[in-house]
C-alpha cells in the first residue's frame, strides 16, 4: 500500500450522526485550515431530519485554489456506525480512516488498501467525563485534537479560534482546550505524526473571508437599506432571514430610542411573506423574502402581480433539489425556468446568479436598486450549497459613495412642480415608468395599483389597443433590464468551443478546465451572472462554435432559456447536466465533458 | 352604473375642518350593479372619513377581488388604492403598514376574499394586531363570478325556504373576537346612521377594527325557494329566460331605534333578522360578546352595532418595538451601518 | 354608396348594456341562423363586471364556412349610448346601423357611407307594457324580430326556438312570438325586406351542433366517469363545473336510491381545489378541477408533488387574458407555459389543446384515460372563447364499445397471485410504475406516496443515485406521454413553408390560408394537438424551410416549447403573435403572414 | 432514532378481534429525535386502532409537511399514507374521503401546518364536516426547520419567563368548537390513558373529530428566560456551541385522575398547566365548552379531555347525497350514461 503523501491538497470527510453536537467540532477544522492560510472549501452534507440520521461533512484544503467537491475521500473520520462500512469504502486507496476504536473494528470495515487509525474516544470520555451529554460533545472535540497531530493543524490556531469564540468564558475555553489536548496527545503518542497526508501553512488566503452566502445575502438587505421583511421558514432559505434580522439588531438600533429601524414579520406562508413585501414596496419601503422552491410555486400568482404591476420586490430563492418536497437538505439549480417565468400569463422576471458569498452581498444590494429602478422583481436565484456552507470570499466592500437607487419616482417636490404624473407612461423611451408614494401629496400623484388591464395612464381598461401597447412597453422595459443586470465573466481567447456556467458550478470550473486542458482540450468560459442576458452573451454565444451548457438540473433549463430568449441555435448549445443532489464535481464533468468532445456529440432531444 | 355625479359642486357646499369638501372624498363612478349594498358602504366610507377630517391623501385603500374589492375605486378618489389578487389584501395591507405607520389603511374585502380564499390570512392579520379597519363587505354569495354560494352565506337562512345551505356558516365576527380584534363591529349597509358611526369608531381605534357589513347583492342573492328568487322567476315571471337580464333595483335602506329589532327584505324575498345593539349594551366584555353571539345565532337573529372594543391595545409596531418614523421615510444615511461596520464583520469572519 | 349586396357573408353585431338581458335575444339570432342551415359564429365580448358596462355580441354568419372573427362589422344594432359613437365608426362602408329611433339620431353617430335603420324601441315598448323589467327585455325580443325581417331570417325558425326553449309554457311563447312579430312588422312596413345583405336557407351543417366547449367538457368529464369535482368559481372555467353538474344531476343518479353517482366540492380556493383532485385520485377515483389562470399559479406546487408522486390529476385550464388579473374576459393563449413547466424543480406535464367543442368532448374524456394510463397531471388547456362561445361543431360522440383505461393498477386479485408490486418500479420499459388503491389487500400493496426523495421501491431516499434513477424514469415515462397523445393535424403537400397553430386560432386558419392562397402564398399546415409533442411534429417541422408558429400570447410561448423540446433551429420558427386579448382574425394574420413572407423575416430577440 | 424495535415477536403475543397483533399496527422505526412527543401519539394511534380492532389496511393516513407529517411512517405500516404538501392536508383527505367514504381516515398534522400554512384549509375542512380524525400534534414550533414560533405559541406561556410571547394563540379547539366539529377533545402526548381513549372515540365518531394533542418538542422547545432553554445553556452550560447538538432526551410522561391538575415541566423547563376535565363534565353543550375554554384561558389552564360532542351529524355524504358505496368502487357500466343520451344531448344542441 503506498500511502497517499501530499501536502496541501487532501479531502478531509466526517461522519457522523445528526444532532451530535458534531457540527461545531468540525467547522473548527475547516476554520483551521483557513487560518493557516489554506483555501478550504467545507460542505456539510445533512439529512432533512433533526436528530439520529447520518450526516457528512467534507473540507477539501487546496494550496492549489481547487475547493470545489472532489468526489473522493482522503481521511474519513467515522463516527457513525449506521454508515460505517459506505463510508470506509469511500476512501480512496492510501487514505485515511480515523475511528473509535473502545470497541474492536466491525471486520466489514476492514480493508487493506487504507490506513486504520484508531482512537479510543468512549473509553476516554466516559473516564474523564460524567455527563452524557458532556462525554458526546467532547469526543468531537477530542478528534479535532487528533486531527491536528494527524494532520499538522497548527495547535494554536484551533486554541485561538477557541478563545475567540467563548472570550471572556475562560472556563469554557480551558475544557475545550483540554480536550482538544487529549485528543492531540493520544495521537501523537500512537502514531507518527504528521501523517504524509498533510498541511503547512502559507499565505494563500490574504484577506478573504470563510462565510456562507446566505450571511452575506442578508448583510446585502442591511446594507441596501432594506427596512422591512416578510418571510416564511424552508430549509435551505431560513437562515438568509436569520441573518438579516442578526446583524440589523446589531446594526439598526435607532441609537436614541433603542428602537428598531427595521420590521420582519414571520408570515403565516408564502403568499403572506410576498404579499408583504409588495405591499411594503408599493409603500415606500425596501422589502424582501427568501424562500426555496415550494415556496417560488406559490408565490407564482403573487409575482404576476408584481410585474404586471410594476411593483418592486426582492426576493430571494435558495434552490434545492426538486420537485415537490424533493430532497430539501440537497442541492440543485432546477428554479431557473420557475423563477424566470413564474405566474401565468405573459410574465418574466428579472434573475441575479451569484457564485460565491461576496457575490451574494452583492447581488443582494444590487437587487434592491435593480427592483427600484426597474419596478418589477428581482429574484437573487441562490444554491443550497451557496447559501448555506461556508466558501472562501473576497472580502465585503461596499462603495463609502454608494447610496441606493430608488428609482424613478415623482415626490411632493416634482408633482408641485408641475411633473405629469401619469403611473404607466414611457416617458424616457425605457419602458420604465414614473411611481409615486402612497401619501405624497394632497392632490396629484395619486393612482390605483391593479392587477388588472390598465392604460398607460393608470386608468382600468379591457381595451386591446391599450392592453397591448402596455404589454409591449414591458418589453422594452426587459430589454432595459438587460443592460442594467451584472454582465456575464467572460475569457475570450478565441478557442472555437466553450463552457457556459453559473451559480455553484463556478467552484470547480478552474479544476475542470486545467484538467481537461491537461488533456488537450481547450475552452473560452462564460459565468452567466444574471437573467435577462446582455449582448455579451449573445456575442459570445454567436462567436464560438460549440457552446457547453453545464448546469445542475434535469431539463437543461438554462439551456432552454438561453434558446427562448436569443434564438440560438440548439444545435451548438450542448447540454451537460449534473443533478443527484450533490454539488458537481470537477471529475465528473471532466469525465462528462471529454466524452462529449471526443464523440462531437450533441445533446438528444428530451422529446425524442 | 349606480349613480352619475353632477359635474359641478356648489359653491357653498359644506366643508370639513381640513376645508375639504364631501366631494373630496368621493372616487369614481361606481361600476357596480344599481342598488348593489356596496355602493351604500362606499358613501358610508366617504362620510366618515369626511366627518373624521382624515386628509384624504393619508388614506391607504387595499382590497383583494371581488365586486366589494371593487369598491376602492369609488371612494377617496385622492387616496392610493391597490386591488390586489383574490384574497390576500391582509398580507399586502401588512406589509404597507409596517412600512409605513402613519397612513390610514382601509382594507376591503368580501366574504369569498375573507371567509374563504383568504381565510387564513384574515385570521393572521387579526393575530398580529395590525392597526387598520378591516372591512368586509359581506352578502353570503361570490358576486363577481355570478352567484355562488359562500361560506358566511346562511346569515339569510333563518327566512329562506327551501333547501337550507348544508353547510355551517363562518361567523366572521366571532372568529375576529377569538382570535384577539380589539374593535369588533357588524353593520348593514342600509343602515347609514349606525354604519357611518362605527366606521368613525374604527378608524379612530388605535389597533385591529373589523367591520363585518351585511351588503345585500341584488343581483345573486338567490335562495332556492325564495319567492322572487331566479329560480322562481325563470318559472313564473320573466317571460324571456335570460343569462345576463339584471333586473334594475332599489338600495335597501332601513333606519329603527337601538334595543329594538327590524326585519328587511332582501331582494330576492329572503328577510333579515337585524338586531341593533341596546344602548346599555356593554361593549368592552369579550366573552359577553362571544356569548350574546352565540345566543343570536340560536334565536336566528343577526346583532348589529359595536359588538366589543378593546381600547387599550398594543399594536404591531409596539410589538415589533420599530422606530416613531414611517420606516419607508429613513434616509440612506439612517440605514446605512457604514463602512467601518462592514469591515468588522469582515474580520469576524477570518 | 354602394350598399351590401351579399347572401350569406354577413357580420352582425349587438353593441348592448350589461345585465340588459339581451344575451338571449341576441343568441336566439345565432341560432336562427344554424337552424337555417348556416355555418355561424357568434361571439360574446363582455366586460367583467355584471351590470352597467358595455357588452358586444358579434355573429359571423359563412355560407363559405368562414366563422372566426372577421374584424369588421355590416349591421351593428347599436343598443348602448355609451359606445355609440365607436359602434358606428365600426360598420363598413355600405353597411347598416339598427339604432333606437325614439330619440333623434345622435349627430356623432352620423356617417354617410352607411345605412340607417330606426327602430322606435322605446317608444314600442313604453306603449307595449308595463313594468320596467318587461320595457328593457322586450326590446331586445323586438329588435330581434326586426332583424328576421330585414336579413331574411325565417319567422317561423325564431318562433320554433322559443317553442322549444319554453316548452309547454304557452303564455311566454304567445308573449314572446308577439313582441317578435312587433318589430318583423316594424322592419317590414319601413323597409324594404328583406336587405340586400341578407341570409337565406342552405343545407350546410348536416348534423352538426352549436355548443360551447365548456359545456362539453363537462360532458366529457361525465362520460369519462369522473366522480369527483373540486373547485373554486373563477371566469372563464366555473361554465365546465356548472355542465358537470348540470348533466350529472340528470346523468349519474342512482335510479334505485335516487342519490348521486358523484360528488361536486366547491373548495375554500384553488389550492384545495386540486388538493382535492390529488386525494381522490390517489384513492382510486376520476376527479378533476377547473380553473384559469390564477388558478394555474397558486396550483403551481401541488402540480408538482402529482408530477413527482405520480398520481393522476386532470386539470382544466380555460385561458384568459394575463398576466395577473389581466383582462379576465377576454381570449389568450398565455398560460402554456405556465402549465407545461408548472412547479418548482425539473417538473413537467402533459397538455391537451382542442379546437373546437367536439374536441372539448373528445380530449376531456382522453384526459383522464391519460392521467390514469401515465399517472401523471393532465392538463386540458382551452380558451376562454373556445369554452364560453358557442361553435358549430361535429356532433358528440362515443365508441359504444368504448370503456375507460385505468392504466397499471394492482388489485386484489394480482397481489394475491403474487405480484411483486413496487411502487416505482418500471417493469414494461415505457417509464410508468404500477399503483394500487388504498384499501385494497390487507397484507400487500400498501405503499407510502410522498413529494420527497423516494426510490424506484417507493422508499423514502436521500441518496443521489436512487434520486436520479427515478428522475430519469420520469423522462421516459414522458417519452411514452408523447407517443399516447393525441397527433397533430397535418396537411403537408411538400411546401417549402408551413404554419403552425392550435387552439382557436384553427377557426380562421382555413380562410387565412385561402386568401393566403388567392396572394401566391402556399403554406403547408400543422395543427397541434397536444404536449409533449410527437415524432410527427418535428418529422413536420424538419421537412419544412420555415414555419410560422401562429399564437395569441406576446411571448411566443409555444415556440418557445419547440426550441426547448425538439432543439429546433430557432432560425426557421417565424413567430406570429396576436395578443390584444381579442380573438385572432384572418385579416390579421393575413397581413401579418404575407408581411413576414415578402420580407423574409424572421422574429426579432426578445433579449435583444 | 428513538426506539429500535425486537425483530422477533412472541408466538403467544396478544391477539384482537381480527387476530392482528399490536406489532401489525407499527410502522417504520421512527426518526424523530429521542423524547419527541410526537412518537407517542403514534404510539396511541397504534394502540387505539388494535384496540378498535380496524382492520389496518382500511386506513387511510394523510399528512402535511413537518415532523409531525412524518409520523404517518412510523405507524400503521400496512396502511396506505400520503404525505403531502405542507398545510394541505384538509384538501388531499377531502377529495380521498369523496372518493371512498369506506375507509378510516387519519389526518396528521402539525401546529405550524395547520395553525399557519393551513389555517384555511383547516377551518374549511370543519365545516365541511368530514368523517375522519384530525390529530394536531401540537408543540407550538416549527420542529422541522428549527423552532421558529408557531401561531399556538403561547400554551405554554404561563410559566413562562423573559418575554412573553407577543402574539395571541390561536387555539384550535375553540376554532373548530366555531366552525362546527362535532368531535373536540385536547390532548396530551404524554397521557396515553387519556390520549388512546380520545382516538378510539374519535374514529368511532360518525363525523369530523379533532384531537388538539399537545406534544412536546424536544429540542425546540426554546422560551427564552427559561432556564433550560437553549439561549441559558449557551449562556451557562454546554462546553461547546453546537449548531446541531440535540440532546438526547427522555419521553415526558402524566398520570393523574380526573378532575385534578397536574404540572408538566417540559424539557425546556417551562411549566404546562394541565387540568383533566371532570368525570361530570357535560360534553354536549357547545355553548359551554366555549365557555369553559375561555375561563381556562383566563386562568392560564390547559383543559384536555372530551370537551364537546355531538354525536348526531350528518356527515359531508350525506349533505352531498352521494350513493352509499364508494364512488371509487363503482364501474364504468355504472358512471357511462350511454350513446342514446349523448344523441339526445347532441339534439338539444341543434
Ligand atoms: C385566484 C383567483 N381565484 C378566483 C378568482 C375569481 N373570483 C373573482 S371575484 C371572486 C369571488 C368574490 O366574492 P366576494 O369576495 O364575496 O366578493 P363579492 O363579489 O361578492 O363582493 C372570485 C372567486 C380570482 N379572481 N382569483
Ligand atoms: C410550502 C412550504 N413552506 C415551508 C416548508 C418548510 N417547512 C417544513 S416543515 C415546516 C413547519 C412544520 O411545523 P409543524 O407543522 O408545527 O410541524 P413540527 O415539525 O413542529 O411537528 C416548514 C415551515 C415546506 N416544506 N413547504
Ligand atoms: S353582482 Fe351583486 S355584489 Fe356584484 S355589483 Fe352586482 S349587486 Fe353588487
Ligand atoms: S425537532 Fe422537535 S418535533 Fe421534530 S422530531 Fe425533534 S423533538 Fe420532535
Ligand atoms: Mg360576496
Ligand atoms: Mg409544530
Amino acid at each position: 500500500m503506498s500511502d497517499l503523501n501530499r501536502v496541501n491538497e487532501l479531502v478531509l470527510r466526517f461522519a457522523n450522526v445528526n444532532g451530535s453536537g458534531s457540527a461545531s467540532a468540525n467547522s473548527l477544522i475547516a476554520k483551521s485550515f483557513f487560518r493557516m492560510g489554506l483555501p478550504v472549501g467545507p460542505k456539510n452534507i445533512f439529512p432533512s431530519n433533526i436528530q439520529g440520521l447520518p450526516t457528512w461533512y467534507e473540507i477539501r484544503v487546496s494550496e492549489k485554489g481547487h475547493t470545489g467537491r472532489r468526489g473522493s475521500v482522503d481521511v474519513l473520520v467515522a463516527m457513525n456506525s449506521q454508515t460505517f462500512q459506505q463510508d470506509v469504502a469511500d476512501v480512496v486507496p492510501g487514505g485515511y480512516l480515523v475511528y473509535d476504536s473502545t470497541k474492536p473494528l466491525n471486520p466489514h470495515g476492514r480493508r487493506d488498501d487504507i490506513n486504520y487509525i484508531g482512537l479510543p474516544l468512549t473509553q476516554i470520555t466516559v473516564a474523564k467525563y460524567e455527563q452524557a451529554r458532556h462525554r458526546q460533545l467532547f469526543k468531537n472535540i477530542i478528534y479535532a485534537g487528533a486531527l491536528s497531530a494527524l494532520l499538522g493543524i497548527e495547535f494554536e490556531v484551533l486554541c485561538d479560534l477557541l478563545g475567540e469564540q467563548f472570550k471572556g468564558r475562560d472556563k469554557i475555553i480551558e475544557t475545550n482546550i483540554d480536550a482538544l489536548q487529549t485528543g492531540y496527545d493520544y495521537a501523537a503518542k500512537f502514531y507518527d505524526c504528521p501523517l504524509p497526508l498533510r498541511v503547512e501553512r502559507r499565505d494563500l488566503v490574504g484577506d478573504k473571508i470563510l462565510i456562507d452566502g446566505n450571511s452575506t445575502v442578508g448583510l446585502g438587505a442591511v446594507y441596501a437599506g432594506a427596512t422591512v421583511a416578510g418571510w416564511y421558514p424552508i430549509t435551505p432559505s431560513t437562515s438568509v432571514i436569520d441573518a438579516y434580522t442578526k446583524y440589523a439588531e446589531k446594526l439598526r438600533i435607532d441609537p436614541q430610542t433603542g428602537r428598531r429601524l427595521f420590521g420582519v414579520a414571520q408570515a403565516e406562508d408564502e403568499l403572506a411573506a410576498i404579499g408583504m413585501v409588495i405591499g411594503a414596496n408599493w409603500n415606500g419601503a425596501r422589502a424582501f423574502t427568501a424562500t426555496s422552491g415550494p415556496g417560488i410555486s406559490l408565490m407564482s400568482e403573487f409575482l404576476g402581480l408584481a410585474y404586471y404591476a410594476e411593483i418592486p420586490a426582492v426576493l430571494v430563492d435558495v434552490q434545492r433539489c426538486g420537485p415537490s418536497t424533493g430532497m430539501p437538505t440537497r442541492n440543485q439549480q432546477s428554479d431557473l425556468m420557475a423563477c424566470a417565468y413564474a405566474s401565468h400569463g405573459d410574465s418574466r422576471h428579472v434573475l441575479l446568479l451569484p457564485s460565491t458569498p461576496k457575490e451574494c452581498f452583492d447581488f443582494s444590494m444590487l437587487a434592491f436598486d435593480l427592483a427600484e429602478r426597474l419596478q418589477t422583481p428581482v429574484i437573487l436565484v441562490s444554491e443550497l450549497e451557496l447559501g448555506m456552507n461556508d466558501s472562501v470570499s473576497e472580502p465585503l466592500t461596499i462603495d463609502p459613495d454608494y447610496s441606493w437607487d430608488r428609482g424613478k419616482v415623482a415626490n411632493y417636490e416634482m408633482l408641485e412642480e408641475g411633473f405629469e404624473f401619469y403611473r404607466y407612461l414611457d416617458i424616457d423611451g425605457d419602458g420604465i415608468p414614473y411611481r409615486t408614494y402612497p401619501g405624497t401629496h394632497p392632490t396629484k400623484g395619486a393612482f390605483f395599483t391593479r392587477g388588472s388591464g390598465h392604460n398607460k395612464y393608470g386608468g382600468y381598461t379591457e381595451k386591446g389597443p391599450e392592453y397591448q401597447e402596455n404589454m409591449e412597453r414591458l418589453l422594452v422595459k426587459f430589454r432595459t433590464a438587460a443592460t442594467l443586470v451584472p454582465p456575464a465573466i467572460i475569457e475570450d481567447k478565441g478557442r472555437p468551443d466553450a463552457v457556459l456556467f453559473f451559480g455553484t458550478t463556478a467552484e470547480v470550473m478552474p479544476e475542470t478546465l486545467e484538467e481537461l486542458q491537461r488533456q488537450g482540450h481547450l475552452f473560452d468560459q462564460i459565468r452567466l451572472r444574471s437573467f435577462p442576458f446582455g449582448d455579451e452573451v449573445w456575442q459570445f454565444i454567436n462567436s464560438h462554435e460549440r457552446v457547453l451548457v453545464i448546469e445542475q438540473n434535469r431539463d437543461a433549463q438554462m439551456r432552454s432559456m438561453l434558446m427562448i430568449e436569443g434564438d440560438v441555435n440548439p444545435a451548438k448549445l450542448i447540454s451537460v447536466t449534473h443533478y443527484d443532489g450533490m454539488p458537481v464535481t470537477a471529475e465528473f464533468l471532466v469525465a462528462t465533458i471529454s466524452g462529449h468532445v471526443d464523440n462531437g456529440g450533441s445533446r438528444q432531444r428530451l422529446s425524442a | 352604473m349606480s349613480y352619475i355625479k353632477p359635474k359641478v359642486t356648489h359653491p357653498a357646499i359644506a366643508k370639513n375642518e381640513l376645508g375639504f369638501t364631501r366631494r373630496d372624498y368621493e372616487g369614481s363612478i361606481s361600476t357596480l350593479c344599481a342598488g348593489c349594498g356596496h355602493d351604500s358602504i362606499s358613501a358610508a366610507l366617504i362620510q366618515a372619513c369626511y366627518e373624521l377630517d382624515l386628509p384624504p391623501h393619508r388614506i391607504a385603500k387595499i382590497s383583494g377581488i371581488g365586486c366589494s374589492s371593487k369598491t376602492p375605486t369609488y371612494f377617496l378618489g385622492a387616496s392610493h388604492g391597490f386591488n390586489s389578487v383574490h384574497g390576500r389584501m391582509p398580507s399586502v395591507v401588512t406589509g404597507a403598514n409596517i412600512a409605513n405607520k402613519d397612513l390610514v389603511y382601509i382594507g376591503v374585502s368580501g366574504d369569498g376574499d375573507t371567509a374563504s380564499i383568504g381565510f387564513g390570512q384574515f385570521s393572521h392579520i387579526v393575530r398580529r394586531r395590525l392597526n387598520m379597519l378591516y372591512m368586509v363587505e359581506n352578502n353570503g354569495v361570490y358576486g363577481l363570478t355570478k352567484g355562488q354560494f359562500s361560506a358566511t352565506a346562511d346569515f339569510g337562512s333563518a327566512s329562506k325556504g327551501g333547501v337550507p345551505n348544508p353547510f355551517d356558516q363562518i361567523d366572521l365576527i366571532q372568529m375576529a373576537l377569538q382570535l384577539g380584534a380589539t374593535y369588533v363591529a357588524r353593520g348593514f349597509s342600509g343602515d347609514k346612521k349606525q354604519l357611518v358611526p362605527l366606521i368613525k369608531g374604527a378608524l379612530s381605534h388605535p389597533g385591529f377594527a373589523m367591520i363585518d357589513c351585511i351588503s345585500p347583492c341584488v343581483t345573486f342573492n338567490n335562495h332556492e325557494g325564495s319567492t322572487r328568487s331566479y329560480e322562481y322567476v325563470r318559472e313564473h315571471d320573466v317571460p324571456v329566460v335570460t343569462a345576463d337580464y339584471v333586473p334594475y333595483a332599489k338600495t335597501i335602506r332601513v333606519d329603527y331605534e337601538p334595543g329594538t329589532g327590524t326585519q328587511v327584505k332582501m331582494h330576492d324575498g329572503s328577510v333579515l333578522n337585524l338586531h341593533k345593539l341596546d344602548e346599555d349594551y356593554d361593549p368592552y366584555d369579550r366573552k359577553k360578546a362571544i356569548n350574546y353571539l352565540l345566543d343570536c345565532q340560536e334565536q336566528g337573529k343577526i346583532a348589529t352595532g359595536m359588538l366589543y372594543v378593546n381600547p387599550d391595545v398594543t399594536d404591531f409596531h409596539d410589538i415589533m418595538k420599530t422606530v416613531d418614523e414611517p420606516l419607508s421615510s429613513l434616509n440612506y444615511d439612517r440605514l446605512n451601518p457604514g463602512v467601518e461596520a462592514l469591515e468588522s464583520i469582515n474580520a469576524s469572519f477570518r
